[in-house]
C-alpha cells in the first residue's frame, strides 16, 4: 500500500542568535541549502509543508505563509505542522504521508524558528506555556522547570546525579564545537556544567538547551523519483508517533517519557528493527535529563541505567551507540520548530559518511527522537542509508 | 472572585466559579462522574469515559505524598522581577518551590510549597494540600509537609 | 496506489460567544457529538489530528496537546495543522493523507477555536498579523482591510455594489436563523446590513463574520472500515490545496484569489467533476466580498458576475447552486480553526439529508472551501453519497 | 534609525538597516539581483530564483497607479483609541486611508494616504510613492495623488 520515500537533499543554516536574519531569511538559507545538495531548484518540488512552533515567536498569524511567499512557491501547496519542539518531525511525518499518499512526488519539508526578537522573560513564558497554561503555568512553571521535576523523580527512583547530567552537557558540547553551524561551538568542562548557575533546581545553565534562531529543510522523494538526484537517497524506513498527558504530574511514572517508548515501540516495529541495530541517533536533549531519559526510554540501555552509560561514555563515537554527535540541542542550539529538521539533516548526512571529525564509522542506520513540551508528543524516526 | 484570580490568563471554563468559590472557602474541589463513579483533579464537567455531562462537585483528598518538586530561579514574565533601579545594586529573588503530590484515587495536584527549604524536600514525603486565598487576591494551592508547623 | 476515504461521524458544537466554555470544553463538545453520530468510542480511533488557528486565542504553544489531554486519547498519535482560518481544511488534508498512505484506519479530525479571551483590540491585532506583519501590519491592517481592498478592487473592475455585498449578508443571515447551531441565528434586511456601521471601507459591519467560539469534528475511515459505522458514509472524492502570495499587493488581479481558482481546478480534477455537477456547496464568507469571489473562481460564474449573481438569488436553494444554507461565517460564526472542519460537517449532514428546513433537496455531490488569511491558502475538497 | 521604527515588531533582518535609513533620507529602497537584474520591493537579501546573496539596493520607481485602498475604522491594538475619561462623552477617530500603488516592474507599494478625502480616491489615479519619517520617530511610506499638494 505504502510508497517507500527517501530524503534526497538536505541542509542546515547557521544556528545562534541570529540578528542579522529573519524568520523568513532564515527560512531561506535553509532551503536553498537543501536544494543545492538535492541538485535541484524550487520548480521541481511539488509540495511544502513547514514547521513553526510558535506564532508568538514570530509575530505571525500564519508563519507558513511568510515561507511560501518568501520562496515564492506559490500557489502550490504549504502549510503549517506543530507539535511545540516537535513540530519538525511532525511535519517530516506529515511530508512522507504527502509521498506515501500519491499526493505528491517531491516535498519540500522546512523547520524555521525565530526566538530572540522577544525579550527571555517572554520567551521563559511563550516556552513555559508548553505546560498546561490553566493547570501549570499559574504556578510559575517554565520549561527548565517541568524537565526539572523529571531530573527530580529520576534521581529520586534511580540515583541519578548531577554528575550524570553534566556529563551529557561535556559530551555533547565536545561534538559541537566540531559542528560549525553549532550555536555554542565550544567544548565546557564537568566542573564549569556543575559550577553553573541554577535555572531551575536541579537544572543549572549548563543543563539547558539555548534560546536559538536557526532553520533546517529536507527534500523527500518516492522511490520513483529518488534516482533523479545529485546524492545517494537516505530512505525513512519507520515513523513512530505518539502523545502523553498535558500536565506532567498526570503520569503514571514521572521518570518516563512514555511517548518516545511507545512511539519508539512503532518506529522499531515499522523499520522491522531493534535498538541495537542504531548505528547512530540524534535525541532529544533539550535539557541533560531529556538524553539520559531518552537513551532507556529508546531502549538504548535498561530503564533507571541512563546515568552509568553516559558514565562509560557509551554514547561517545566508539561507544555503544554514538548520540547527538552533532552537538545536540544543548551545543547546536534548540530552534524549536526548526529542531525536528535539522535532526534529520544530521542523519541524512552521517548516513552519507559527510560529518567530517565527527562521522560515526560505517554509519548505516540512523534514528532521530524528537519531543514536543515535555512529552506530550513524541517523533521517533528511523533511517537507513540505500 | 474570579477563576482568573488562579489561572492568570482563562476566564471562560465551564467548571471556574465553583472551583474559585470553593478556594477561596478553603476547599480544593474536583469533579466525580455520576455514571461511573470515576473522579477528576482538575475538576472537568464532562467524564472522558462515558461521553456525559453528569458530574458532581467533590473535595478531593488532602493527605498524600510529595511525587517530584522543582523551584524556578529564572522564571516566566508573570513571576519575575524587574531589575535594579540602584546602579551597581543586585537584586535575588528566592523562588517558592513548586510540586506535584498524589493525594489517592490517582489524583495529583499541583502546588506552591512555601516556607520550606529547598534542601529539605524529599520525594516521598508525606504532604497535604491546602487552598488559600493570598493577599493580592490570587487564589492557589498549597502543599505542606504534613504535621509540620507551617505558618499561614 | 491511494485508499479512498470516507467521513463516517460528524458534529459541530455551539457556535457563539461562549464565555461558558474553555477552549478544551468546546472541543469536548464537538468530539462526543462526532463520536455519537458514528456510534464508537476514542477507543476505535487510531490517529488524530488537532486544527488551531492561533496560539495567541489559546494561551498555548501546543494548542493540540490540550486536546489528546483531555479526551485522554494518549498514547495516540496527534498533532495540529495550521493554515490561519484555512486551519481545518489543512487537517482535513492530513486526516486524509494519514488514511490514504496507511498509517491509520480510523482518524479524528478536530477543529477548535476559543476567540473571546483576548480583547477585541487584540483579536484584531491577532487577525491584522494574518497578512504581513513586517510589511503590511505597521501600516494599520486589519483583517477586513485586506478584504475591503479586495473589494475595492472588485467593485472598480467589475462595477459590483455595496448592496450586492449586503445580499450575500441577507442571504447568509436567513438561512443561519434556521441553524440552531449559529452564532447569530437571525435575519436581517438589506437596509440593515447597508446601514450597520463601517469597520474598514467599503465592508460594513454586516459584511463581515463575527468573532466566535467554537469547535467541529469530523471522524475518516477507510473503504474497508467505512461500513462499520452507523451512518452512510461520506466519501472525500477529491482534494486541492494551493497558495498566494503573502501580500495582497503582491497579486497580479487583486479582485481574484488564485488560490482558490488552482485549488479548485486540483479538486475538481481528482474528484473528475466539473463546478456545474456540484449541489451544495460552504465557500469562504469571512467577508461578504469573499463570498463574491469565491462564486467566480470556483468556476459557479463568470469572473466579475459574482454581484448578478447573488441578485438573481442563484445561491439560494432553488437556484443554480446553494451556497451557505448553513449561514456561513457570516451567520453561523467563524471560530477560525474550526471553520474548515465545521463546513465538512454541513456537507456531510447535507449529502445525508439530515438538514431540516435549509436541507438542498436530493443533494449528491458537495463542495467546501476554506481560505487561510486573505488567500495566502486555499483548501478545496469534494464529497459524494455513498 | 532602527528598523523597528518602521516595523513595529521585527528588529532583526539582513536589510533592515539599510532599508531605514534609506527611509529616513527620504529614499525608498528595494533591491536588485546582480545575477539576473530581476528587483524586488519590500527588498530582500537574496534572488529566489538565482538563490544567491548578490543583491544591490536601488531607489525602486516612485510614480504609478492606485491599484486599491480601504480606510480601517476598527483598527488593531496598536492604532487604536483609548475610551474617553469623561463620562457620557465619545471619541471619534478618523482613519488615515491606506492604499497599494503599482510603479512599474511589478513592483507593489502599500503606504498611507494622508490628507485625503476616502471620498475622493479612485483605483487607477495617478499616484506617487514618498518615505516620510514621522515626529513620533516612526518611519514609514506614503502615498500621494500625483501633481496634488499635499502638505508634508
Ligand atoms: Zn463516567
Ligand atoms: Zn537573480
Amino acid at each position: 500500500m505504502k510508497r517507500k520515500v527517501a530524503i534526497v537533499g538536505a541542509a542546515q543554516g547557521k544556528f545562534g542568535v541570529r540578528e542579522d536574519a529573519s524568520h523568513r531569511e532564515l527560512a531561506f538559507e535553509a532551503v536553498a541549502g537543501a536544494l543545492k545538495d538535492a541538485g535541484i531548484t524550487l520548480k521541481d518540488v511539488d509540495s511544502m509543508v513547514t514547521a513553526v512552533a510558535a506564532d508568538e515567536f514570530s509575530f505571525a498569524l500564519q508563519p507558513s505563509a511568510q515561507m511560501h511567499d518568501y520562496l515564492e512557491f506559490y500557489p502550490k501547496a504549504n502549510f503549517r505542522v506543530e507539535g511545540a519542539c516537535a513540530s519538525g518531525s511532525m511535519a517530516l511525518r506529515v511530508g512522507w504521508m504527502t509521498v506515501a499518499s500519491g499526493l505528491a512526488d517531491v516535498v519540500l519539508v522546512l523547520g524555521a524558528e525565530k526566538m530572540t526578537e522577544v525579550s527571555t522573560p517572554h520567551a521563559t513564558e511563550i516556552m513555559g506555556k508548553g505546560g498546561d497554561a490553566i493547570w501549570e503555568y499559574p504556578f510559575g512553571m517554565s520549561f527548565p522547570g517541568y524537565y526539572a521535576m523529571i531530573a527530580r523523580a529520576h534521581m529520586a527512583a534511580f540515583g541519578t546525579t548531577e554528575e550524570h547530567l553534566a556529563m551529557v552537557a561535556v559530551k555533547n558540547h565536545f561534538y559541537g564545537s566540531q559542528n560549525p553551524l553549532a550555536h555554542m561551538p565550544k567544548e565546557i568542562t564537568l566542573e564549569q556544567a556543575l559550577n553553573s548557575f541554577m535555572v531551575a533546581y536541579p537544572l543549572k545553565l549548563y543543563d539547558c538547551s539555548l534560546i536559538t534562531d536557526g532553520a533546517a529543510a529536507v527534500i523527500l522523494a518516492s522511490a520513483d523519483r529518488a534516482k533523479d538526484f545529485a546524492k545517494t537517497p537516505v530512505w525513512i524506513e519507520g515513523i513512530g508517533t505518539a502523545t502523553d498527558t498535558m500536565r506532567i504530574g498526570d503520569r503514571e511514572k514521572i521518570h518516563t517519557l512514555q511517548a518516545t517508548v511507545v512511539a519508539a515501540k512503532e518506529a522499531y516495529q515499522r523499520a522491522g528493527i531493534s535498538p541495537d541495530e542504531i548505528d547512530v541517533a540524534t535525541v532529544h536533549d533539550c535539557f541533560t535529563i531529556a538524553e539520559i531519559c531518552a537513551y532507556e526510554d529508546l531502549g538504548f540501555c535498561p530503564k533507571g541505567e541512563g546515568g552509568p552509560f553516559i558514565q562509560d561514555r557509551q554514547t561517545y563515537i566508539g561507544g555503544a551507540i554514538p548520540v547527538n554527535v552533532d552537538g545536540g540541542l544543548k551545543s547546536k542550539g534548540h530552534p524549536v520548530g526548526a529542531t525536528g529538521v535539522a535532526m534529520a539533516v544530521e542523519i541524512t548526512k552521517q548516513l552519507r559518511g559527510e560529518c567530517g571529525t565527527r562521522q560515526v564509522p560505517n554509519a548505516e542506520v540512523g534514528l532521530t527522537h524528537n519531543v514536543g513540551g515535555n512529552g506530550q508528543v513524541v517523533g521517533v524516526t528511523i533511517y537507513r542509508k540505500d | 472572585m474570579e477563576f482568573k484570580n488562579f489561572s492568570l490568563f482563562i476566564k471562560h471554563t465551564k467548571v471556574g466559579k465553583t472551583f474559585a468559590e470553593a478556594l477561596e472557602s478553603g476547599k480544593v474541589f474536583g469533579t466525580q462522574c455520576e455514571k461511573c463513579g470515576r473522579t477528576f483533579f482538575p475538576p472537568r464537567p464532562e467524564c472522558p469515559d462515558c461521553l456525559e455531562e453528569e458530574m458532581a462537585y467533590v473535595e478531593i483528598p488532602t493527605k498524600g505524598t510529595l511525587l517530584t518538586f522543582t523551584a524556578i530561579f529564572v522564571p516566566p514574565a508573570h513571576y519575575g522581577i524587574s531589575p535594579p533601579k540602584m546602579p551597581f545594586a543586585r537584586v535575588t529573588q528566592t523562588p517558592c518551590p513548586v510540586g506535584v503530590v498524589e493525594v489517592g484515587n490517582g489524583l495529583r495536584v499541583m502546588g506552591w510549597i512555601p516556607d520550606v527549604d529547598l534542601k529539605d524536600l524529599k520525594v516521598g514525603d508525606p504532604f497535604e494540600v491546602e487552598a488559600r486565598a493570598l493577599r493580592n487576591g490570587q487564589l492557589t494551592i498549597v502543599l505542606k509537609p504534613a504535621g509540620g508547623n507551617v505558618p499561614k
